[in-house]
């Protein structure tokens, strides 16, 4: 947390507001891994839980016009582009009031007039999306960015290289985002590249790329003002890989077999909250009465979309329908 | 203006689709073609000659070998506000973009209740016919027939390759076109957009009572030559032409065969799990009581398809197979016929 | 020794498939698993917890998520000697590994005059009922089984989790495994060795003389708890499970149908294009003066599966729903029953 | 051509014999092409011309039990390798006693006995099974290198990156070995590629990769030699990019539209055959009677391969099922 300072944004208030939508994440999660086993929340969950710092440091970033994707692990990202609480959790529920009218759960959190586009549960099914935004910007000069997130184990996919091929060669708006959290399920990073800087692999397309601790919240968003700048002045895409860590299992079925409980204990004392929290405190600028009220707000919030969602009604069976094609309404 | 053969006198296949493209792209600013080889090397095919030098390279934009990659892109502009025409250049390599288009065009819009629009057009050859042997002559159009999500189109005349690409461009949602490899150089004349036929329907494409023969795309041709055959027997056939693949026009077909009570379908897609399937299941589902005989299907034999012509004809739908199958349904008796192709 | 669970007493479907591949293990050295997360992990369903330890991380290899390249890989392990087991998590990835099973596994024996031989088997989770939503929930069976030169299983039961991958590893050719995702936490006693049925058979699973209800994998269990409420109404249902979806065992639909005269094929594949139109094609071709009613079929509703419960089981094939259409088709009336599930 | 007489092989017999390689694809083909406008060929047909020395060249490294997998441009490959002139012309008719009992045409050759897997008409279609026959070897510990040739137009797609992951992963003994000749179809490689030294992309997945002069028969022999070393010593996949050029149109149906005559000129002054000629004829190490002699044998072996496949047989329509699986025999 060095010189942030310097940084024309890095003020308590700005500092206070980026601790707060990590907690929002953090406190909303949390609920959802209870309702999970109160069955309230179905399917596949994966939680964010560790990683808040990304999804928060770049969402700093974007315009209101910017488009957002990201992958199954996507409530943070969501969260933070600012989608209704309410929306999101009435969605976890399967409700009708959800933000995909319950039909997408967890993994597909869709929500346009945010600019945001799911919620995709093939890995690296949206960087191709991600791609033909961008192009879409291009072709109707607007300057508008397009930020795809992905964990480092999309990177093995085809899909991943022919989509940084793409983008660099046609020259588009597109800000890739790596979450590299070391794993993949279970598969780590070194059973799974031969390479394992992932902004290196970016650089050999010709990508302007580097790696930030996805653990600080104002590096992330610092290295993505500046990639976004980068972006917006014409100058193609860029490529950003967060280095973080998901303290939880990948879904809510993980026995966690494939790593050691001590290596997750380390990582948790770097957690993106905790850091930025004991800074603010050893700083002077987060008071013990401000804390409590941050996260009463949260709790506050999060009780809300929980009261909400179960308020919510399911999807009558009539409408399964709808949506299927444009012409088939409700 | 457009050096675009348009003129309705008289137009191959290729020009008709060309045409389509080319006026599409001047009513619609949004509307660009994107491709492998679309531009500087004209289309694999030649489809879209000389459209890199009317339009640009920026709206005939040549692809890599990136089918996955530019597929999702297309669906991701479509995304974006454009209106996106993509030729993956055959359906065999469509293999590599299935997952673009069964997991993201498909499911996008009823998956976020609603609230995303793909209008997106994927155009592809398909088909045996050209000896190019077992990885190059699929036709899978009842793959794409079973999902939900996007629709299906096989233009099988000049005519509906003329404007069945620009039907597919003003649907909001996704739609697959397959263009026959064979059907590329026939050509005919073009009717005036005020005939055309709405792409979901079926059309009749010769009237009869004694048999209904429903078929599509690159069958079409062999199914009219074996009606004919059969007409010097003095069997009318009922010839079907379903043009969309998905949604079927179960209506079309089925008051055929409650008139004819007898059917065969003629599809180039291998027998077991075919679009040919699927249409008798349907015809033994809703007209059991008027059909007289068994419903029959003229196939692909299950298996690749191999290069020499005799085995490639051998492996596919022939002329001569329609008319036995039509002959024996009829308890006609079988004669050999000159066939001559 | 190994620790894993083999005894014949009572095992998990699950259980079954890792003793199944830890005898085959065990039993030739040149097999081998390989897929993402089948070592470290244990398998997204569990199903190879503990044979990493036992065998290996070279026999149990983690592949990365690249499901083209390792798909390919095993099948040119599989021409070089091997008998790899390629895990593809679930049918919903394996679209991006088409490519690699219908251009080449499929074609590379036929088309190199009989040379290759690709001895490979790949396992894939398939099905909807989890509440994963649209993109995690394919039931594409039918697309494989419309491919010549792979064949297609479906173990339903314990007894066919624990044997067929034996047969089908004994198989010279590849094979193609769908383990539906609802079945991995049922348990059954195992038959012993010799009494297991060859993959290629479908077997009857309940004899009856009313109607022949014709299904495979994850809906199996559903058609005979169907089977079993039409039974109390005294209507006999025959329930056909058809294990091997390529190539068919026609003889046994065949005689059933001619047998009972009615048919309902029961599919959580999408109605339009499914491998339950395949069934009823062929019934009405080859039973059609045997037929007393059109053949049916309770299928997938035409929409990308949906997340909540409630939407999901009504996309899917339910028990009640093939109970009244088993009750339509014999002119019974139609009950109102306590399907209770 | 410096310094070649240093190295071992690259004696006056070794370099008429490569020559003779070369000369023995260019004269097939050229007839191949009449061929084809007299309708005995039928289907695509791709030919090599101009690129004879990738093929030549790298074959002189490898061993009978070593594997080897191509494109649909694959006489050359089959030629050098060994396979029966006879039969591969017989496969062009499609005739019975062909490769591949003519079942697969000019982008189907196979010869397992050659150690010739092919013949593939997907692009990149054959670099995952290189990686499968290559991971077979290790697993059975046989030192055997597999040879995986493909175009440039290969590298955009997902399986060339997955493929290259893979082999590095696991340390395989592959040699990728791309044939550069710019073009994929009428695609140049600068609209194909963000990064247009395709070995600085395969170096990216840490493979040992260079670029050789692909006009060059003797740099590429050089080159794959050294290659084949480094793989057989068990330090893994080699990446070799071979700078070439196709004389002739994509397939038989290309007219060229997208390139000027002049560059196919220039490269022509360039072309492998050409070269190694003039500097054997130079270096008096090729008299005119043994060049003649050299092409009037190959002249022979054409000839004859044309006679042989106009004898034969097309197959048994009856046969039509044979080899859909093993079980359908004749
Ligand atoms: C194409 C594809 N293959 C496999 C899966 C199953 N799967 C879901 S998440 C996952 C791991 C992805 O890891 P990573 O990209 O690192 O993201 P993380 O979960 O760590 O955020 C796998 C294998 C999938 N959803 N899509
Ligand atoms: C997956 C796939 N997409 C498209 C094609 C059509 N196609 C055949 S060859 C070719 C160009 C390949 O170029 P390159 O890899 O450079 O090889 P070259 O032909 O130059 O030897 C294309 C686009 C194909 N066969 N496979
Ligand atoms: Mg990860
Ligand atoms: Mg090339």
């Amino acid at each position: 947390m060095t010189n942030t300072k310097n940084k024309p944004h890095m003020d308590k208030q700005h500092l206070q507001h980026l601790l707060k939508q990590m907690l929002r994440i953090r406190r909303f999660e949390e609920r959802c891994a209870q309702l999970y086993t109160q069955e309230k929340i179905r399917g596949f969950l994966h939680l964010y839980n560790g990683e808040e710092a990304v999804a928060v440091g770049v969402m700093q970033a974007l315009k209101p016009e910017d488009a957002v994707l990201a992958t199954y692990r996507e409530h943070g990202h969501a969260l933070a582009r600012g989608l209704d609480m309410n929306a999101v959790m009435a969605e976890l529920y399967g409700k009708v009031t959800g933000s995909s009218r319950g039909r997408g759960g967890s993994m597909h959190i869709f929500d346009t007039a945010k600019g945001f586009y799911g919620g995709n549960a093939i890995v690296a099914g949206a960087l191709p999306l991600a791609v033909g935004l961008a192009l879409a910007d291009k072709m109707q000069h607007k300057a508008n960015v397009t930020v795809c997130f992905f964990g480092e184990g999309a990177v093995a996919e085809g899909e991943f290289h022919e989509s940084l091929n793409l983008a660099k060669l046609w020259q588009l708006p597109v800000l890739f985002v790596c979450e590299n959290n070391g794993y993949a399920m279970g598969t780590a990073l070194q059973i799974s590249e031969s390479e394992q800087h992932i902004y290196k692999k970016a650089q050999s397309y010709g990508l302007d790329a580097k790696a930030v601790d996805g653990m600080n919240v104002v590096d992330v968003e610092a290295a993505a003002k500046h990639y976004c700048d980068v972006i917006r002045s014409g100058s193609g895409p860029c490529f950003l890989e967060c280095n973080t860590y998901r303290f939880r299992g990948h879904s809510m079925f993980d026995t966690q077999l494939y790593r050691a409980s001590e290596e997750v204990k380390e990582w948790q004392l770097k957690g993106p909250i905790v850091k930025l929290q004991n800074w603010l405190q050893d700083n002077h600028e987060l008071r013990e009465s401000e804390l409590a009220q941050l996260e009463a707000e949260v709790v506050q919030e999060v009780d809300a979309a929980v009261v909400f969602a179960e308020e919510a009604e399911f999807e009558a069976e009539a409408d399964l329908f709808f949506g299927v094609h444009t012409a088939v309404t409700v | 203006m457009s050096s675009i053969k348009t003129d309705s006198a008289n137009l191959s296949y290729r020009e008709a689709v060309r045409a389509a493209i080319s006026e599409a792209m001047h009513a619609d600013s949004r509307v660009f073609l994107m491709g492998e080889d679309v531009g500087n090397y004209g289309g694999c095919y030649a489809v879209s000659k000389g459209l890199s030098a009317e339009f640009g390279s920026e709206r005939i934009l040549d692809a890599p070998l990136s089918e996955s990659g530019f597929v999702g892109a297309g669906i991701g502009a479509a995304m974006g506000g454009m209106r996106p025409i993509v030729e993956v250049m055959t359906v065999n390599f469509s293999l590599l973009a299935l997952d673009q288009i069964v997991n993201n065009a498909a499911t996008l819009r009823h998956m976020s209740g609603g609230q995303l629009s793909i209008p997106l057009v994927i155009r592809m050859a398909t088909g045996a016919g050209k000896q190019l042997a077992a990885q190059h002559s699929h036709s899978l159009e009842n793959w794409y027939a079973h999902v939900p999500g996007i629709k299906v189109l096989s233009p099988a005349t000049i005519a509906d390759a003329r404007y069945m690409l620009g039907m597919a461009l003003a649907d909001p949602d996704p739609v697959i076109i397959f263009e026959h490899v064979m059907l590329y150089n026939e050509t005919d004349v073009v009717p005036s957009p005020n005939d055309c036929v709405d792409m979901h329907k079926a059309v009749v494409r010769q009237e009869g009572q004694d048999i209904s023969l429903i078929t599509y795309g690159g069958s079409l041709a062999k199914t009219m030559q074996a009606a004919e055959l059969l007409q010097q027997q003095h069997i009318n056939a009922e010839v079907i032409d379903l043009r969309c693949l998905r949604p079927l026009d179960t209506q079309t077909i089925f008051s055929s065969v409650n008139k004819t009570g007898r059917v065969i379908v003629v599809d180039e897609g291998w027998r077991t799990g075919s679009l040919a399937g699927e249409i008798c299941a349907l015809v033994a589902e809703h007209c059991f009581w008027s059909l007289d005989a068994p419903p029959q299907r003229v196939c692909s034999q299950e298996v690749p398809i191999p290069y020499p012509k005799h085995l490639e004809q051998a492996a596919t739908p022939q002329v001569e197979q329609i008319v036995i199958a039509a002959q024996i349904l009829l308890n006609k008796p079988v004669s050999k016929l000159d066939v001559n192709q």
